[in-house]
C-alpha cells in the first residue's frame, strides 16, 4: 500500500543572521496522519511551523504540499492551497465576537473574496456553517462575546476552531494545550481528534499525555534537526530521545 | 436618538444666544471686518482691526454719519481661510450687516467677491457691499471686477508702475533680478515687472526670475547666493511676511550689494523681525511714516502719534495702512452723499468720488471701482531726528521718500466690463 | 533568603502560576525542574517583577512583590533570562559594565575574576556582543548578572542548545557561584546538572509545585520523573 | 564655483541644525517607540524662552538656561502625560503629542502674541568672519555650525563612552533587560525625553534668532524633522545625521537649477505644442521642487527600504 | 421593520425638520457643514476605526473630490457634459476613489506608524503640488464655480442655502447607510480582523495588503463625495481643503466622537463642527478649548464620546443606571466649577494679551469686570482649586459605585 504524502519537507534550512536554527530537516507527513513534533525548548519547533506556513522565508530546501512546492509563497496563498495553522500564543481577532471570529475564518474559503456588495448577515449558508462550528466547540452560549473576554481555555479552543473553520486539509497546531489544566487538556484532545477526522494533522506539543494519546507518529526535533521519527512506543524507548530530554542519564 | 435630541436642544439654545443680539442693535451702521484674528496671520488681521476701530472711534467722536449715526466695526475671524470667510459672511449677513471689509489673502478676497456677487443676485433686497483694503490681484478690478466690490489699495500693476518708473530713472541699473513667492500674486509681480521693464528700459536684462515656495523657506541663503551669482544691481520682490524678513536677513548677512525694491519690506511685523537688515531696503506704499515730516504737516504726524499711543504697543505695531484712513473718510462722504445706508446708493455715491487725503489727492475709479492714489518709493535709513524722524517698529530705521508717482500716473489700462444693477 | 507563598501570575487571561510555594535558603542551590510551558520562567519573572505577581514574595524577610524590577535588582536578586537579552550593539565589556548596579560597592566579583573564569570574554571584550556564539553569549549573560553582585541568582535554562563542553563550563560556574555564598535557583529541564549540583529540587507541572525534596529523594521517586519530566 | 562652495557651507549649517533637532526625536523614538509630534514645538519653545531670557540676562545665559528649562518641561511631559497614555498604545501616545503640539502653539500665541518676535542675533556675534570670493560669511553661521558639531561630538561621546549612554543604548534593544540589571528604566525614559527636548530647545535657541521666531516655526520645521528620521532609519543617530545633511544639500542645491522638463525635452529635440497636456507639469523648474523633494524622497524610501538608510528595524 | 429602519427614518425626519427650525443663513451653513463633516468623518473611520489605519492625510481625497467636482460644475456650465448638480457629488466620489487607488496601493503596504508617516509624507507631497499645478488647483485662490446648473434632476435651482442643505442631507443619508452596510460586508469584516490581528489574517486566506487597500479606496470614495458636497456648498475649492490642517480636523473630530462605534464619528463631527464654527465668534480661545477637549479624551476616554455612552449601555439595560446618576450630577457640578474657573482664567488671559483694547472690561456670563484687576484671578484660581479638591473624592465614589453596580449586574445575569 502506498501512502500519499500530504506535506513533504526536504532538507529545510533556516538561519537568522549568523545563527542556524533549522539545520536540514526532512519530514514526510502522510495524508490522514496525525503527526506530533516534540523536542526541548529552543529546538526550533515553532520555526518549522513558521517555515511551512510561509511566515518566514526558507534559507534552503523545499517544502511541498500535495506535491506542489509552497516555499516562497505568501501565507495567504499557502492557506488557500489548503493548509491552516494555529499559534502558540493565542492569536485571535481580539475585538470581534466569537461568532465573528469564526465567520471571518470562513469567509475566504466560502468564496466571498473581498466582496463589498454582499452583506454577511444575509448569507444563510455561511452563517449556518459558522453556527455549526461554534456549536461544535461548545461555545454557542458565548457566541456574541468579544474574544478578549473569554477565558484562556476558551480562547485556546477558539484558536483551534479558527484554524479548522476554513476546512483546510492539512492542519498545523502549535502547542494547542499550553497553559491548560488537566480537565481542559482532555477536552481539547477530544476536540482535536474530532476536528482532524479524515484530515492531516501536525501538532507541536509538550504535554506527553496529549502526544501519545493523539499521534500516529512522532518526530523529535533537537537542536534544529530531527533525530527520530517513529511510532509513539518506539519513540518512548528511544535512548537518544530520552537523553535529549533529560540529559545523559547514566551519569546520574 | 436621545442624544440627537439633546444636541438639538443645545444647538437651539446656543444659536438663539448667538443671534439674539441682532434684534436690538439696529441703530449704528455696522461694518463687518472679516480677517484673520487667530492663527499664523492673526497679528496682521489684528492690526487691521485696530486701524478700523481707531478710525470708527474718530468718526464717531466727530459726529458720525448721516447726521449722528455711529459706525461700528464688528470683527469676524476667518483664519485667513476662504471657506471660513464665507461662513463668516453668512453670519454677518444674518446679523443684518450690509457692509464688509477685508484685506488679507487674494484667495479670501476672490471668494468674497464671488460670494457677494452671488448673494446680491440671489437676494436683491438684502444686498451687501464689500470694501477691499489690501488684496492686490489686478483681476479684481479688471476682468473680475464687480459692482459690489471697491478696492482702496493700489494693485500689483500700479505698484509696479511706480517701481519701474523709479528704476527707469536710475541708469546705473542694467541687470534686474526678480524673486517672488510661487503663487498667483508672486507671478503677477513677476509678469508686471518683466512687461513694464521691457517697455520702459529695453536695455535692462532680467538676470533671474525665481519663484520660491510661499512660507516654506527657512533659509534664503541659497537664493541670495544665486542672486549674487547673477550679478544683478537691482532686485524686485513681492515677498511679504516671513518670506520678506528671511530674505532681508540673508541679504544683509551675505553682504549682497543690490538695490532692493520691495512691496512689503515695511509690512506689519516684518521690520521688527529683520532688525538692522532693514537698512537700505526700498518699498512702494501710498503713505509712509515720515511723509508728514517731509511735507511739513504736523497734523498728520499727530494723527499717527495718537494711533500709536492707543494701539501701537509702544511703537511695536504702529499705524501702517495709510489707506484705511482714506477709505473711512470716503465712506463717510459716500454715506452723506447717498443720504442713506443702502449699499446700492452708497456704491453709486462712491463711484468717481474725489478726496484729498493726508498723502495727496485720490480718485475712486467710476468704471472699475479701483482707487487711484499717489505712490511713494521710500528707502529705509537710520533715523536722524530730522527728515528721517520716525522709525518703523522700533528698529531705528525709518522710510524716506525717494520717488513719487502721481495719482493719475498710476492708472493702468482697464479691462473691466461691469454690470450694474 | 527567598520565600514564595501562594504565588499566582497571569498572562492576559491565562492563569500561569497557580499558587506556587517555594523556598530558597542561604547559600543553597535549588533546582526547579519541569517540562516546557509549565510556568518555570514565569515564576522567575514574577519574582523579578517582570510579570505582575499576586501573592507574597519574601526576600530577606521583606515582601518585594509589586516592586519594579530595578528596585528588586537593587535588593540583591539577579536573573539570567532564558533568551539572554544581551545587548548586541554594545561591546562585551560594556555588557559586563551594565551589570554593575553600584560602582562604589565592593563586589564579590571583579572584572578580573570574570576574565579569569572565562578568558574568552577578555579576549573578545572589545567585540560587539551580537557577534558572540551562543555559548559565549550565555557566559556573558551570567557574568553580566554576577557583576551586579546578587545574593540570589536565578538562572533560566543556561544549558539550552549548548555543546556538552560548554555545559560543563556552566556547571562549574554555578558551583563557583555557590561557593562564594550566593544562593542559586537553577531552572532546568535536563536532569544532568540539576541532580549533580543541587541541594534541593522542585518539580513543577501545570503551574504548581508537584514535588519537593533532595536529589536522593527524587531518584527514588520514579513516578514523578515519569509523569512530569520524561517523554 | 562660488555658488557651490557657499551652497555647500549653507547646506552644512542647515543640515547640522536639522540634525540637532532630529537627534532627540530619533532617540526618543528608538527607545520608547513614540513618534513625538510635539518635538518641533519644543524647538519653538526654545526660541521663545531664549528670547525672554535674553531680555533680562543676555544671549549667553539664555543659551544655557533655555535648553535646561525645555528639558525639564519635556521630562514633565513624559512623566505626567505620556506615561498615563502609554497603556492605551502607540496610537494614543502619538495623538497625545499631536494634541500637545496644538496646545503649545496656542499657549505661545497667548503669552507672546501673534507677531513674530524681535529675537536677534547677539551683537557680539553679528559680524562677518570671512569673505569667500564675493560673499560674506557671517560669524553666527559658523557659531551655529560649531555648536551643532559640538553637540554631535558630545552626544556621541555621551552615548558611547559614559555609563548612562551605555544604559540608553542598551534600552534601545531590551528595556526590560536593563531594568532587571537594576537600572531604573522609566527614569531613563524620562531622561531621554527630557534630553531630546532640550536638544530641540537648543536648536530653537540658536535657530530662532537666525531664522525667525514666530508661532508658525514649529509647523514649518516639524514635518521635515519627521522626514529626516524616517529616511535616516528610525532610531538611528548616524542615519539621522546622514539624512539631515542629505536633505539640506538637496534643498539648497535644488534652488540653483532652473531647468524644467521643457529643457529636458529640448535636449532630445522635442518641442511641446502651444497647449500641451498638463501645461504646468512641463514648466516646473528644478528650483521649485525644493519643498517637494524631502517628501518624495521619504515616500520612495518607505517603499523601497522601509528601514531607512541606517535603520535596523521597521517602525 | 420599524426597529430595523427606525433610526434611519428618524434621522431623515430630523434632517428634514432641522432647517425649518433654524432657518438663518448661518444656521443652514452650519447644518450643511455638519452633514458634510459627518460623511467625511465616517469615511475617515473606515480607515481608523474599521481598518486600524491612522492616516494624517485623508483630506487629500476630500480635496480631490472637491476640486474635480468644482471643475465638473464649470465644465457643465461651459456647455460640456450635461451632469445634473444632484450627481456632482458622485463625480467627486469617483475622483476620490481614483486618486485613492495609487496612493492607497503604496501606503497600505505598511501599517501602524509607518503607514501614518507615509500618509503624512503623501499629504505634504500633494500640498507641495498644489502650487506647482496652478491650472488644476487654481493656485492659492482656488477654483470657483456657480452651482446653479441648467441641468437638474429635480427641477430645483439650488440657489438658496436650504435647497443645497437638502441635497447634502440626501447624500448624507445615502452615504452613511452605504458606509454602515459596508461594515457588514465580507470586506468590512475582514478589515476589522486585519485591524485586530494583522498577523493572523493571512492564515485565514486573506491578503492583508489588499484588504487594507480596498478599504482605503472605498474610504477615499466617500471622502470624495464629502468633498464634492463641500464644493457645491461653498462654490469654491482651494488648497486649504486638501492640506494637513483639514486632515487634522477630521482626525480630531473622529477621535473625539469615538472610533470604536459607527455612530462615534457622527457625534464627533456634529460637536466639533458646532464648536469650531461658533466658538470663533464667542471667544478668542476657541482653539484652546478644542485642544483641551482632545487631550482630555485621549487621557481619560480613549474610546471617545461613543465609548463613554457604550460603557453605560449594560447598566442602562440592566436598569441600574439610576444608581449612578446622582453621583454624576455631583461630579458634573464639581467639574463645572473647575471648568468655569479655568475658563475665566483662559478668557482673562486672552483678553489681556490679544484683545485690541485690553483695558476695557470683559463680559462673562453677564458679569462685567476688568481683566487686569486681581479679583477675577483669585476667583478663577479659587474655583479651580475648590473644584479639584471636590472632584477627587467624588471620582473615587463613582468608581466604587461603578464596581458595586457592575457586581450587582453580573449577579443579576447569573441569577
Amino acid at each position: 500500500m502506498t501512502h500519499e504524502i500530504a506535506l513533504n519537507l526536504v532538507d529545510v534550512h533556516k538561519s537568522f543572521g549568523e545563527s542556524q536554527i533549522i539545520r536540514g530537516i526532512d519530514l514526510a507527513v502522510e495524508k490522514g496522519e496525525r503527526h506530533a513534533i516534540i523536542g526541548p525548548n529552543g529546538a526550533g519547533k515553532s520555526t518549522v511551523f513558521n517555515l511551512i506556513s510561509g511566515y518566514y522565508p526558507l534559507s534552503d530546501g523545499k517544502i511541498e504540499l500535495n506535491d506542489q512546492v509552497i516555499n516562497g509563497l505568501e501565507p495567504f496563498q499557502i492557506n488557500r492551497l489548503g493548509l491552516s495553522r494555529s499559534f502558540q500564543v493565542t492569536n485571535l481577532f481580539s475585538r470581534l465576537s466569537v461568532f465573528e471570529n469564526v465567520r471571518c475564518a470562513l469567509l475566504w474559503s466560502a468564496g466571498y473574496k473581498y466582496s463589498f456588495w454582499q452583506l454577511v448577515g444575509q448569507q444563510k449558508q455561511l452563517n449556518e456553517k459558522t453556527k455549526e462550528i461554534v456549536d461544535q466547540f461548545n461555545m454557542s452560549h458565548r457566541s456574541q462575546t468579544p474574544v478578549g473576554e473569554l477565558s484562556y481555555a476558551e480562547q485556546r479552543a477558539l484558536e483551534i476552531g479558527i484554524t479548522v473553520a476554513g476546512g483546510a486539509e492539512v492542519i498545523l497546531l502549535d502547542e494547542p494545550t499550553a497553559g491548560m489544566s488537566h480537565s481542559e487538556t482532555e477536552q481539547a484532545v477530544d476536540l482535536m481528534k474530532f476536528v482532524s477526522e479524515g484530515k492531516t494533522l501536525v501538532v507541536v506539543e509538550h504535554d506527553m499525555g496529549v502526544v501519545f494519546d493523539l499521534a500516529d507518529r512522532i518526530s523529535v526535533l533537537v537542536y534544529g534537526k530531527i533525530i527520530a521519527t517513529d511510532t509513539p512506543d518506539k519513540i518512548r524507548s528511544n535512548k537518544s530521545v530520552q537523553e535529549a530530554y533529560l540529559g545523559q542519564l547514566e551519569e546520574v | 436618538m436621545k442624544l440627537k435630541n439633546m444636541l438639538l436642544f443645545l444647538l437651539g439654545t446656543v444659536v438663539c444666544l448667538v443671534f439674539s443680539n441682532s434684534a436690538f442693535s439696529a441703530d449704528p451702521i455696522r461694518i463687518a471686518y472679516i480677517d484673520p484674528l487667530s492663527g499664523a496671520f492673526g497679528d496682521v488681521g489684528d492690526a487691521g482691526h485696530k486701524h478700523f476701530k481707531f478710525m470708527a472711534d474718530k468718526i464717531n467722536s466727530e459726529g458720525g454719519v448721516l447726521g449722528g449715526i455711529q459706525l461700528e466695526i464688528v470683527p469676524f475671524d476667518n483664519k485667513i481661510s476662504a471657506k471660513e470667510s464665507l461662513v463668516q459672511l453668512k453670519h454677518a449677513i444674518d446679523q443684518g450687516i450690509r457692509f464688509i471689509t477685508q484685506g488679507n489673502g487674494s484667495s479670501v478676497a476672490g471668494a468674497l467677491i464671488e460670494a457677494v456677487k452671488k448673494h446680491n443676485k440671489r437676494n436683491p433686497d438684502k444686498t451687501v457691499l464689500y470694501f477691499n483694503y489690501a488684496a492686490v490681484t489686478p483681476a479684481f478690478t479688471q476682468e473680475k471686477c464687480d459692482f459690489w466690490h471697491f478696492r482702496f489699495d493700489a494693485h500689483v500693476d500700479m505698484k509696479m508702475q511706480a517701481i519701474t518708473d523709479a528704476i527707469k530713472k536710475t541708469p546705473s541699473i542694467n541687470k534686474v533680478y526678480l524673486i517672488d513667492q510661487d503663487y498667483v500674486f508672486g507671478h503677477a509681480v513677476s509678469a508686471a515687472a518683466k512687461k513694464m521693464l521691457k517697455e520702459k528700459r529695453p536695455d535692462i536684462e532680467i538676470v533671474g526670475d525665481t519663484f520660491h515656495p510661499i512660507g516654506k523657506v527657512k533659509d534664503f541663503s541659497p537664493y541670495v547666493a544665486k542672486i549674487k551669482k547673477s550679478g544683478a544691481q537691482a532686485v524686485i520682490t513681492g515677498n511679504w511676511g516671513a518670506d520678506m524678513s528671511l530674505l532681508g536677513k540673508s541679504v544683509k548677512e551675505s553682504g549682497l550689494d543690490a538695490a532692493f525694491y520691495t512691496f512689503y519690506a515695511g509690512g506689519l511685523g516684518t521690520p521688527s523681525t529683520m532688525g538692522s537688515a532693514m537698512n537700505g531696503l526700498r518699498q512702494v506704499t501710498e503713505w509712509h511714516d515720515n511723509l508728514s515730516v517731509e511735507e511739513d504737516r504736523p497734523g498728520d504726524a499727530e494723527f499717527r502719534m495718537s494711533y500709536n499711543e492707543k494701539f501701537g504697543e509702544g511703537g511695536k505695531v504702529p499705524w501702517y495702512y495709510g489707506r484705511i484712513r482714506t477709505m473711512m473718510e470716503m465712506l463717510v462722504k459716500a454715506f452723506n452723499k447717498a443720504g442713506s445706508a443702502d449699499p446700492k446708493a452708497v456704491a453709486y455715491a462712491m463711484e468717481g468720488m474725489e478726496h484729498t487725503t493726508y498723502y495727496g489727492k485720490v480718485v475712486m475709479g467710476a468704471k472699475d471701482h479701483q482707487l487711484l492714489q499717489p505712490l511713494y518709493i521710500s528707502r529705509f535709513t537710520k533715523t536722524d531726528g530730522k527728515m528721517v524722524k520716525y522709525d518703523r517698529e522700533n528698529t531705528g530705521f525709518g522710510p524716506t521718500t525717494e520717488a513719487k508717482t502721481q495719482t493719475m500716473d498710476t492708472a493702468t489700462p482697464s479691462s473691466c466690463n461691469m454690470k450694474r444693477p | 533568603m527567598l520565600g514564595v507563598k501562594n504565588l499566582n501570575a497571569y498572562y492576559g487571561r491565562s492563569h500561569i502560576l497557580q499558587g506556587v510555594d517555594l523556598e530558597i535558603r542561604d547559600g543553597e542551590i535549588v533546582s526547579l525542574l519541569g517540562r516546557n510551558g509549565v510556568g518555570r520562567s514565569t515564576m522567575c519573572k514574577a519574582v523579578m517583577g517582570l510579570v505582575k505577581p499576586h501573592g507574597t514574595v519574601k526576600y530577606k524577610g521583606e515582601n518585594i512583590a509589586g516592586l519594579p524590577s530595578h528596585a528588586i535588582a537593587h535588593k540583591g536578586i539577579g536573573y539570567v533570562p532564558e533568551d539572554r537579552w544581551i545587548f548586541p550593539s554594545l561591546t562585551v565589556l560594556q555588557n559586563l559594565q551594565l551589570g554593575q548596579k553600584d560602582l562604589k560597592k565592593q563586589s564579590r566579583w571583579s572584572l578580573e575574576d570574570i576574565y579569569q573564569l572565562f578568558p574568552i570574554l577578555e579576549e573578545r571584550s572589545k567585540l560587539r556582543a551580537g557577534l558572540l556564539s551562543g555559548g559565549e553569549q550565555q557566559m556573558l549573560t551570567m557574568c553580566r548578572t554576577l557583576m551586579g553582585d546578587p545574593d540570589l541568582i536565578m538562572i533560566d535554562e543556561p544549558t539550552e542548545g549548548l555543546a556538552p563542553k560548554i555545559v560543563e563550563l556552566v556547571k562549574n560556574l554555578i558551583s563557583e557561584i555557590a561557593k562564594r555564598g550566593v544562593s542559586v535557583l537553577l531552572v532546568e529541564q535536563k536532569l544532568t546538572i540539576a541532580l549533580k549540583i543541587a541541594n534541593r529540587l522542585y518539580v513543577m507541572g501545570h503551574g504548581k509545585i508537584v514535588f519537593e525534596g533532595t536529589p536522593q529523594e527524587f531518584q527514588k521517586n520514579a513516578s514523578v520523573r515519569k509523569e512530569w519530566l520524561e517523554v | 564655483m562660488e555658488f557651490y562652495v557657499i551652497s555647500l557651507l549653507n547646506s552644512l549649517v542647515f543640515g547640522m541644525l536639522l540634525f540637532m533637532l532630529s537627534s532627540g526625536l530619533t532617540l526618543i523614538f528608538g527607545m520608547m517607540g513614540v513618534l513625538n509630534f510635539a518635538h518641533a514645538s519644543f524647538y519653538m519653545l526654545g526660541a521663545y524662552f531664549a528670547f525672554q531670557i535674553s531680555q533680562f540676562a543676555g544671549f549667553w545665559t539664555a543659551l544655557v538656561i533655555a535648553p535646561i528649562l525645555i528639558g525639564l518641561l519635556g521630562a514633565a511631559v513624559e512623566r505626567f502625560g505620556l506615561r498615563t497614555v502609554h497603556k492605551h498604545g502607540h496610537v494614543a501616545e502619538l495623538l497625545f503629542t499631536f494634541g500637545l503640539a496644538f496646545m503649545i502653539e496656542e499657549l505661545i500665541l497667548l503669552i507672546w502674541g501673534r507677531v513674530a518676535l524681535n529675537y536677534q542675533v547677539p551683537s557680539s556675534l553679528d559680524f562677518t568672519i570671512f569673505r569667500l570670493f564675493e560673499s560674506d560669511f557671517p560669524v553666527y553661521r559658523l557659531f551655529m555650525l560649531a555648536i551643532s558639531v559640538f553637540i554631535f561630538v558630545v552626544l556621541y561621546l555621551l552615548l558611547t563612552k559614559t555609563r548612562t549612554g551605555i544604559i540608553i543604548q542598551a534600552s534601545l534593544t531590551h528595556p526590560e533587560g536593563v531594568g532587571m540589571l537594576g537600572h531604573n528604566v522609566p527614569r531613563i525614559f524620562m531622561l531621554v525625553f527630557g534630553g531630546g527636548s532640550a536638544l530641540a530647545g537648543l536648536a530653537g535657541v540658536i535657530g530662532g534668532n537666525y531664522l525667525m521666531t514666530s508661532p508658525s516655526m514649529a509647523i514649518l520645521l516639524g514635518p521635515i524633522v519627521f522626514v529626516v528620521i524616517v529616511i535616516g532609519g528610525m532610531g538611528s543617530l548616524t542615519g539621522a545625521l546622514i539624512a539631515s545633511l542629505l536633505i539640506a544639500t538637496l534643498q539648497t542645491f535644488a534652488v540653483g537649477y532652473d531647468y524644467s522638463l521643457i529643457d529636458l525635452l529640448a535636449v532630445f529635440n522635442i518641442e511641446l505644442g502651444p497647449e500641451p497636456w498638463f501645461p504646468d507639469l512641463w514648466r516646473i523648474k528644478v528650483e521649485n521642487t525644493g519643498p517637494l523633494l524631502p517628501y518624495l524622497l521619504m515616500v520612495i524610501m518607505l517603499i523601497l527600504r522601509p528601514k531607512g538608510i541606517m535603520g535596523e528595524r521597521e517602525s | 421593520m420599524l426597529k430595523r429602519y427606525g433610526v434611519w427614518i428618524a434621522a431623515a425626519l430630523i434632517l428634514v425638520i432641522l432647517p425649518q427650525i433654524f432657518d438663518s443663513g448661518f444656521a443652514i451653513t452650519m447644518l450643511s457643514e455638519m452633514c458634510i463633516a459627518i460623511i467625511f468623518a465616517l469615511s475617515y473611520n473606515m480607515l481608523l476605526g474599521q481598518g486600524g489605519m491612522l492616516s494624517f492625510g485623508h483630506a487629500v481625497f476630500y480635496g480631490f473630490g472637491g476640486f474635480i467636482s468644482i471643475h465638473a460644475i464649470n465644465v457643465v456650465n461651459d456647455g460640456g457634459v450635461p451632469i445634473p448638480l444632484e450627481l456632482i457629488p458622485l463625480v467627486g466620489g469617483l475622483a476620490g476613489f481614483i486618486f485613492a487607488i495609487p496612493l492607497g496601493y503604496i501606503s497600505t503596504k505598511k501599517a501602524g506608524t509607518t503607514f501614518a508617516l507615509i500618509s503624512l509624507g503623501l499629504v505634504e507631497l500633494v500640498v507641495a503640488c498644489v502650487l506647482l499645478f496652478p491650472s488644476f488647483f487654481g493656485g492659492e485662490e482656488g477654483v470657483s464655480g456657480d452651482r446653479m446648473l441648467e441641468f437638474s434632476l429635480t427641477g430645483v435651482g439650488f440657489g438658496s442655502g436650504i435647497e443645497v442643505f437638502y441635497l447634502i442631507a440626501f447624500w448624507l443619508i445615502v452615504t452613511s447607510a452605504l458606509m454602515y452596510l459596508q461594515t457588514q460586508t465580507p470586506l468590512g469584516r475582514m478589515a476589522n480582523a486585519v485591524r485586530d490581528n494583522p498577523e493572523r489574517a493571512p492564515f485565514v486566506g486573506y491578503n492583508i495588503h489588499l484588504v487594507r487597500f480596498f478599504q482605503f479606496s472605498l474610504s477615499g470614495f466617500f471622502a470624495g463625495i464629502a468633498g464634492g458636497l463641500l464644493a457645491i456648498n461653498y462654490e469654491i475649492v482651494n488648497s486649504e481643503m486638501i492640506g494637513a490642517a483639514a486632515s487634522g480636523h477630521v482626525l480630531l473630530m473622529t477621535y473625539i466622537g469615538g472610533v470604536g462605534h459607527f455612530f462615534g464619528p457622527i457625534l464627533g463631527a456634529i460637536l466639533y463642527t458646532f464648536l469650531h464654527l461658533t466658538l470663533v465668534n464667542i471667544t478668542m480661545a476657541g482653539q484652546i478649548y478644542l485642544g483641551v477637549l482632545f487631550i482630555v479624551i485621549i487621557l481619560w476616554a480613549p474610546n471617545g464620546m461613543a465609548g463613554i455612552i457604550m460603557v453605560h449601555r449594560p447598566l442602562w439595560q440592566a436598569g441600574l443606571i439610576r444608581g449612578l446618576l446622582p453621583h454624576y450630577l455631583v461630579a458634573l457640578a464639581a467639574g463645572l466649577v473647575v471648568f468655569f474657573g479655568a475658563m475665566i482664567l483662559v478668557e482673562i488671559n486672552y483678553h489681556l494679551s490679544l484683545s485690541i483694547e485690553p483695558d476695557n472690561p470683559i463680559r462673562l456670563f453677564g458679569v462685567e469686570f476688568k481683566a487686569n484687576s486681581w479679583p477675577p484671578w483669585i476667583v478663577s484660581i479659587g474655583l479651580i482649586l475648590v473644584g479639584f479638591f471636590l472632584l477627587r473624592p467624588i471620582m473615587k465614589n463613582i468608581r466604587l459605585k461603578w464596581d458595586e453596580l457592575t457586581r450587582e449586574m453580573q449577579k443579576g445575569k447569573f441569577a
